[in-house]
């Protein structure tokens, strides 16, 4: 593999980190952002193996009988394993919340959910919601020997 | 076991046994017994006594040692919270349970301030002295917020000042242990005034801002009169007459012995024009002044009292900064003098409370035919505020009076001046229109305050009236005092003040006075004596033609013509300051929760990291 | 004692949750607690041996730093005890629905060995992997409330957490390159030369942002007041109370032993001070106190950055005394927020039907605004007195911020105490449960006794402070003086 | 608007960055500190012809214990997400079976899956492959006959007991390494020839472990998302 190629992964993993991110920020759509997330790990996990990889190596796996050359480093792959199944793990469990969200809200818009969740957060706990005081939070508190 | 820790375990136990069992017929008897007898050991406990226990934190010693001046505040404490008690005895106790609210918290929170202050005056290093600081500050909101929804309201105002001034002493705690390196005052004493200027004006902007807070010294005094006023009765005399001298107290190490008066002289803001001693000077002359004018305007008898209190602080800390022998000594008597007086004030003004349901002066008049023992009381009470004679309140100002002359401060003096003469107007105005002119119908059939409520109530006025008289007796413990302080002391005698630079002798001017009163009623009944009784309703006639049953008492726009003139000069500018300062808190409260209530915090987090990044690669 | 136990921490609570659905009967009830008390024995037993001499395990038999080594010094030991004591109190004992309670049991389970792991893992990416650990398992607790609004804010913690942890695997993969080893011990040593460049910073600020995420660290702290107030009051208090510990914890390792650098401790300082600010504004307008509880942590934690970032020991004893302090308050706060967790309305005259709990709510309270003497003083007293004895500037801002923001957190706090003692109420308040009561009165009790032992506490702390700030030290005890295959 | 273009102006500003710090490392010849070390030493001390299974499973098995957790725990929220009983057998409602192409494919598929799975698995420290790679294919062999036929489940119970048993294993694996006085995890059993089936020690042990947990995990973790979606 070339230095140019090398450059291509780089940028290429690097590439797909920044669109992930961007994409967790752009959507709406609940499925979307997990998308989004599960295309910025491949990015971070891409480029985990590409900083084990070695121009003149070959992969880290003895064969008997083959005289002993350089090999890769073996501990990035195996890290990336790790983290390849934890963001299995994590996505996953992203689906399934957005599934019964959508399930109790009859949506997958973010924007809206957030709405409800902070309406349904303000009425359990009693509250007003915090946008629509119509005095001060501290009039209760430091105001009140004003002479009226 | 010192006798130091005698009386500390004996508030420690009065405390719990308050708590434990406050609300039974016998407590006030015990707590009184045991305040008297703490009172004893107190005064009779040789000086310095240091506290048979104490510990050791992150290698300071924290330790607890009762001086002079220490014992002075504590008398005072002692006394005040015997005379609170000894009020709860009888019916007010009684009456104060039967409306729901439960004498067990009072009476622990009042012996739990008592506790607090011993804690606070015996303490030997600034980590003592904070532990006290702050348990009396929170003892003191447990007392405010006893007295129902509108004392809560009023303790929840004073949360955040006294967590300011805590915080404040926290900060000069921790700045003078960095750059002394200890923390024991004894030390401390000695270090504190070789530090720079700037360092020594931080520590005092920091100690005196938390001082002046729980004094209530202009401009961070508005907590203090809802908070006091609204207590139930006892407290509000206990707090009156004691509290918020542990501020007074803070001050007298902070500026005398600490930094020590001659440093704070040097600390010069205008090209030594302006030293920070003349600032707490014209602090503590407007709070004579200010405070006191607005008490002219209160129509609640409770508040226009809690508004002197701040405003006879600021003698005392005149006084004390003043820091001569005769200067010095009458801003400390005034401690004591203060005390015994305002204590007797409130315990009428809640006595006239207990009986007629109201403190509203408007609403008043004419009881002095009902409650004789309680307008005479007061009567004494308000010249002691005044600052007259026979009463106590008149040697210790006399003694601030004369060494702002003697010291050359001319326009200090006058402030003074001023302060008293808004005193008399205002204690008149107290005393006409709970007292005076025409008894109102619904307070026909007023009975005298019953006996377990006068009874500490003369004894207080007593007190006041004997060290007016023999001023020589307090004025003993003011000597250990100012002792302690590294003063210099004043010479007395009984009488008072004997000395080149002016003397005084209150025996000779009570007896002057007593003379002049006999030679009056000699003149009076040798001319025959010739008085005419009239109806109390025929008091305020004037000459009109008024049926007996139509009332006329002037005591709405009371000082109507006054007000017309000095009126525009109430701004309320305090008041504004503090709103603006809560506003402003509520900005930036919605301001940061806006941070948690953003739509995609994801975007905050990829720009932070960016900035974050570039900061860490290109810093 | 066999190193080994070491390993023990984490595997054990994780061999009990997946044994734990098997278990048939009303044992498998008992099989939480009993391993939990097993992990505190453990504990218990680390706690005087590591005192002179820290523990190292060599995970697998592997020299380090070719394997995973553990490493317990006294901080670790005694988060291992909190660890299994804490989760032990907060643990789930009963629900509604037997199959959901199992679940929940499984991912406490899991939560306390991978908080055990944090306590003693030696290696940055086994940090890594126990941090995520811990992190799936918190996310199926804050949704395990089973109501809409607690799985779209788990929903949104899970973004912001997965966002983060790659940012913290990208560090990793910097420090990696730059390195060639993610042994703690063995980065220690190589830092000076290879780590202390700004690529070294910036990948220290990765992972900073990416571990900060459960230590409610600024700017990545954006989930925990919609979480903690949807999420069941035990996880509440287990999130803020003990997961966040142990994620700082960690930071601090590497700030101590990789990054001692100004720089870092700036950054640390920088976000701990608008933690601080942010937490105790944005409570000041709560409207209910779980939520006032969720920003009042977050300042909380706020104050323990800033004290971490102070160098030597003096920082590290004040920010562990901030850290266990909130460890004790919190959980028992979020415990009695349990039932009291709504609007001051709904609170108000609370205290007449539960004194014991307002009681105890005061107590927490009182220790929270640092009233002495009890442990919340002494805490606030060594941050402060740690950030004064930094040279002037950013440090003494952050130590008058914390001042002024006590006096914020004063009037909200005793807002609530005014709301428990108050009178006129129009709705009834709910009186608190037997389980909150038990919860936070253990935690009172051990609150009140640190508070009378103060001063023989004093000693062993700034002892941990110390053993925790030697980075010499513990290269030296983890690795052999030569690399076994390594080239310096 | 706003949030749009600071997103993607930000979002290549974070590329550009990470570009700026991954740029001027020695890409394609790292350093290899402790990579070359293990290399070296990992034929000796554990046996395995897969380096990279040497490391997973021995020199950061502690690491690979973690992500079986993980899984787990995983598994288990979605469980309590998702709001099933653990061992009720839940049916979703009215769906159509699949047609005979998919039920023939997937009758002559499923034993063809379970032995690649499997011999994935047990060849995991010799060839590419391994637990993890060997248990996807084991959960595709066991999700794909749902496809086929959507009323006929595989038992939760069965599956709750693979993935408490495997996990446990692999746990108690390690841990029979202490009654032998050694490290937990550490390799036992001798490391054998090198390049044979048995050999390597325990490393075979624990990746049947591995293999069988991350297969039931996965399975059961696919099966709960598909019976939500039934509904």
């Amino acid at each position: 593999m070339t230095e140019f190629t090398l450059y291509t992964f780089l940028a290429a993993s690097l590439g797909l980190i920044a669109i992930g991110i961007g994409g967790v920020i752009l959507s709406r759509n609940l499925f979307r952002i997990v998308l989004a997330l599960s295309i910025a790990e491949a990015g971070g996990n891409l480029l985990l193996v590409l900083i084990g990889f070695r121009h003149d190596a070959i992969a880290p796996i003895i064969e008997p009988g083959r005289a002993l050359t350089t090999m890769v480093d073996s501990i990035p792959q195996a890290m990336v394993l790790t983290s390849i199944v934890i963001g299995a793990g994590v996505q996953a469990l992203a689906l399934a919340l957005a599934i019964r969200a959508r399930a109790s809200y009859g949506t997958l818009d973010m924007g809206i959910m957030r709405a409800r969740m902070e309406a349904d957060i303000n009425r359990v706990a009693g509250a007003e919601s915090a946008a629509s005081l119509h005095a001060p939070a501290s009039s209760s508190t430091l105001l009140t020997e004003r002479k009226a | 076991m010192t006798s130091l820790d005698l009386l500390l375990i004996l508030s420690g136990l009065t405390t719990l046994a308050g708590f434990a069992f406050g609300n039974h017929r016998a407590y006030p008897w015990l707590a009184g017994i045991v305040l008297t007898a703490q009172i004893v050991i107190l005064a009779s406990m040789p000086l310095p006594m240091a506290a048979g226990f104490g510990f050791e934190m992150f290698g300071h010693p924290v330790g607890w040692q009762m001086d002079g001046f220490g014992r002075f505040f504590a008398l005072i404490t002692l006394g005040a919270a015997l005379a609170s008690v000894a009020y709860t005895g009888g019916e007010w106790g009684e009456r104060y349970a039967a409306g729901g609210k439960n004498l067990r918290w009072l009476h622990g929170a009042l012996a739990g301030n008592v506790l607090a202050m011993l804690l606070l005056l015996a303490s030997g290093d600034l980590i003592a002295f904070f532990i006290g600081w702050e348990l009396t500050s929170w003892a003191g909101f447990l007392l405010m917020a006893q007295g129902g929804e509108r004392a809560l309201r009023a303790a929840m105002r004073y949360v955040p000042y006294a967590m300011a001034g805590a915080m404040a002493v926290l900060g000069g705690l921790v700045l003078s242990l960095t750059w002394t390196g200890t923390l024991d005052l004894s030390q401390l004493v000695m270090l504190v005034p070789g530090l720079a200027n700037w360092k020594l004006a931080l520590l005092l902007a920091l100690f005196g801002t938390g001082f002046a807070i729980k004094m209530g010294l202009l401009p961070v005094h508005l907590w203090q009169t809802p908070a006091y006023a609204e207590a139930p009765g006892a407290a509000t005399a206990f707090l009156g007459a004691i509290s918020s001298r542990m501020g007074l107290f803070g001050f007298g190490l902070l500026l005398v012995k600490l930094i020590t008066l001659t440093r704070l002289a040097d600390l010069s803001f205008i090209d030594g024009l302006f030293s920070a001693r003349d600032l707490i000077e014209w602090v503590a002359a407007l709070t004579i002044v200010l405070p006191t004018f607005t008490a002219l305007k209160q129509n609640d008898a409770r508040y226009l009292l809690a508004w002197h209190g701040i405003g006879q602080s600021g003698y005392m800390l005149l006084g004390l900064v003043i820091g001569d022998a005769t200067g010095s000594a009458g801003g400390l008597l005034h401690v004591f003098n203060h005390a015994t007086y305002q204590a007797a004030l409130v315990l009428s003004v809640f006595a006239v409370m207990h009986r007629t349901g109201t403190a509203d002066l408007n609403s008043m008049g004419g009881l002095v035919t009902r409650m004789p023992l309680t307008f005479l009381v007061m009567l004494l009470g308000i010249i002691g505020l005044a600052g007259l004679p026979p009463m106590n309140g008149f040697v210790s100002k006399w003694l601030i009076y004369r060494s702002l002359m003697i010291e050359g401060r001319p326009l200090l003096f006058l402030m003074t001046v001023l302060g008293t003469l808004g005193t008399i107007l205002s204690v008149y105005k107290l005393i006409h229109n709970t007292f005076l002119g025409q008894l109102r119908a619904e307070h026909e059939q007023i009975r005298e305050a019953p006996w377990s409520m006068l009874v500490p109530m003369l004894a207080l006025v007593a007190l006041a009236f004997v060290t007016g008289v023999a001023p020589g007796l307090a004025l003993n413990y003011v000597n250990e005092a100012q002792a302690a302080l590294g003063l210099p002391v004043m010479a007395h005698t009984l009488g008072g003040v004997e000395s080149p630079r002016g003397s005084l002798d209150m025996l000779w001017i009570v007896g002057v006075l007593f003379a002049g009163f006999g030679i009056g009623a000699l003149l009076f009944y040798g001319a025959g004596g010739r008085s005419k009784r009239i109806h109390q309703l025929d008091n305020y006639a004037g000459g009109h033609f008024l049926s007996a049953d139509v009332r006329y008492q002037y005591s709405d726009h009371f000082y109507a013509g006054l007000m017309h003139r000095i009126g525009p000069l109430y701004r309320g500018s305090f008041t504004q300051m503090e709103a603006a300062l809560a506003s402003a808190n509520d900005l930036l409260a919605s301001l940061m929760q806006a941070w948690y209530r953003q739509a995609v915090p994801a975007l905050t987090l990829l720009i932070a990291t960016v900035l974050g990044l570039a900061w860490m690669i290109w810093r | 004692m066999n190193h080994s136990v070491l390993a023990l921490v984490p595997a054990l609570p994780l061999l009990a949750s997946f044994l734990l659905p098997l278990v048939p009967g009303a044992a498998r009830r008992l099989v939480g607690p009993l391993t939990l008390l097993a992990v505190a024995f453990i504990g218990l037993n680390l706690w005087p041996l590591v005192q002179t001499e820290p523990m190292v395990l060599a995970v697998g038999d592997f020299a380090p730093p070719l394997g995973i080594t553990f490493y317990a010094d006294s901080v670790s030991a005694l988060f291992v005890i909190a660890v299994a004591l804490v989760t032990l109190v907060l643990w789930p004992w009963s629900g509604s629905d037997a199959g959901n309670l199992d679940r929940k049991q499984s991912l406490t389970l899991i939560l306390a060995g991978a908080c055990g792991g944090l306590a003693v893992s030696g290696d940055l990416f086994n940090v890594y992997v126990f941090y995520e650990l811990a992190a799936v398992a918190s996310f199926g607790l804050a949704a395990g409330a089973r109501t809409a609004a607690a799985q779209i804010a788990t929903f949104r913690y899970v973004v912001i957490g997965s966002l983060c942890s790659l940012l913290a695997l990208l560090g990793i993969t910097l420090i990696y390159v730059q390195t060639g080893t993610v042994n703690l011990a063995h980065l220690a040593q190589l830092a000076p030369l290879k780590l202390h460049n700004p690529l070294g910073l910036a990948a220290f600020f990765m992972i900073l942002l990416g571990l900060g995420v459960k230590a409610e660290l600024f700017l990545v702290n954006t989930w925990a007041p919609d979480v903690y107030a949807t999420a069941e009051a035990r996880v509440s208090g287990l999130l803020a109370g003990l997961v966040s510990k142990l994620a700082l914890l960690a930071v601090v390792r590497l700030l101590v032993l990789i990054f001692p650098l100004p720089e870092a401790r700036d950054a640390l300082l920088l976000l701990g001070m608008l933690g601080i600010l942010s937490g105790e504004f944005a409570a000041f307008r709560a409207r209910d106190v779980k939520r006032m509880l969720a920003w009042s942590s977050i300042a909380q934690l706020g104050a323990a950055f800033v004290a971490f970032a102070i160098p030597g020991p003096a920082g590290l004893a004040a920010g562990l005394a901030v850290a266990l302090h909130h460890l004790l308050v919190k959980p028992a706060l979020f415990l009695l927020a349990d039932r009291w967790g709504g609007s001051l309305a709904q609170i108000t005259g609370a205290a007449r039907n539960s004194p014991v709990s307002a009681g105890l709510f005061v107590l927490f309270i009182l220790s929270m605004l640092g009233v002495p003497p009890l442990p919340g003083f002494w805490a606030k007293y060594l941050l402060l007195s740690g950030l004064a004895a930094q040279p002037e500037g950013l440090w003494w801002l952050a130590g008058a911020i914390i001042l002024l923001t006590t006096v914020v957190e004063a009037v909200y706090l005793f807002r609530v105490i005014g709301a428990l003692y108050g009178r006129d109420h129009t709705v009834t308040p709910k009186t608190q449960s037997a389980t909150a009561v038990i919860g936070s009165g253990v935690f009172a009790a051990v609150l009140l006794a640190v508070a009378f032992s103060a001063p023989l506490l004093a000693l062993p702390l700034n002892r941990m402070a110390v053993q925790m700030a030697d980075s010499a030290a513990y290269i030296a005890r983890v690795l052999p003086p030569v690399l076994p295959g390594v080239a310096p | 608007m706003l949030t749009r273009y600071s997103a993607l102006i930000f979002a290549a500003g974070l590329a550009f960055m990470l570009f700026v710090l991954f740029s001027g490392l020695p890409l394609g010849a790292p350093g290899m500190v402790v990579g070359q070390a293990v290399l070296d030493r990992a034929p000796a001390e554990v046996g395995a012809a897969n380096i990279v299974t040497a490391v997973v499973l021995g020199y950061r098995g502690i690491d690979t214990m973690g992500e079986l957790a993980i899984l787990f725990a995983a598994a288990t929220a979605i469980g309590l997400v998702l709001g099933r009983s653990r061992g009720s057998r839940h049916c979703p409602p009215a769906i159509q079976p699949g047609g005979f192409i998919l039920r023939a494919g997937n009758d002559m598929l499923f034993p063809l899956l379970l032995v690649v799975g499997l011999y994935i698995i047990l060849h995991g420290h010799l060839t590419p492959g391994g637990g993890f790679q060997g248990g996807v294919v084991l959960a595709a062999a066991f999700v794909l006959p749902v496809l086929a036929r959507p009323t006929d489940m595989p038992s939760h119970a069965a599956m709750a007991w693979i993935e408490g048993l495997a996990g446990a294993a692999f746990i108690l694996t390690g841990m029979a390494a202490l009654a032998y006085d050694r490290a937990f995890l550490a390799p036992l059993l001798g490391t054998g020839e090198m390049g044979a089936l048995v050999s390597a020690g325990t490393l075979p042990i624990l990746y049947l472990a591995v293999g069988l947990k991350v297969g039931a995990e996965l399975a059961s973790l696919l099966l709960s998302l598909t019976e939500e979606g039934g509904d």
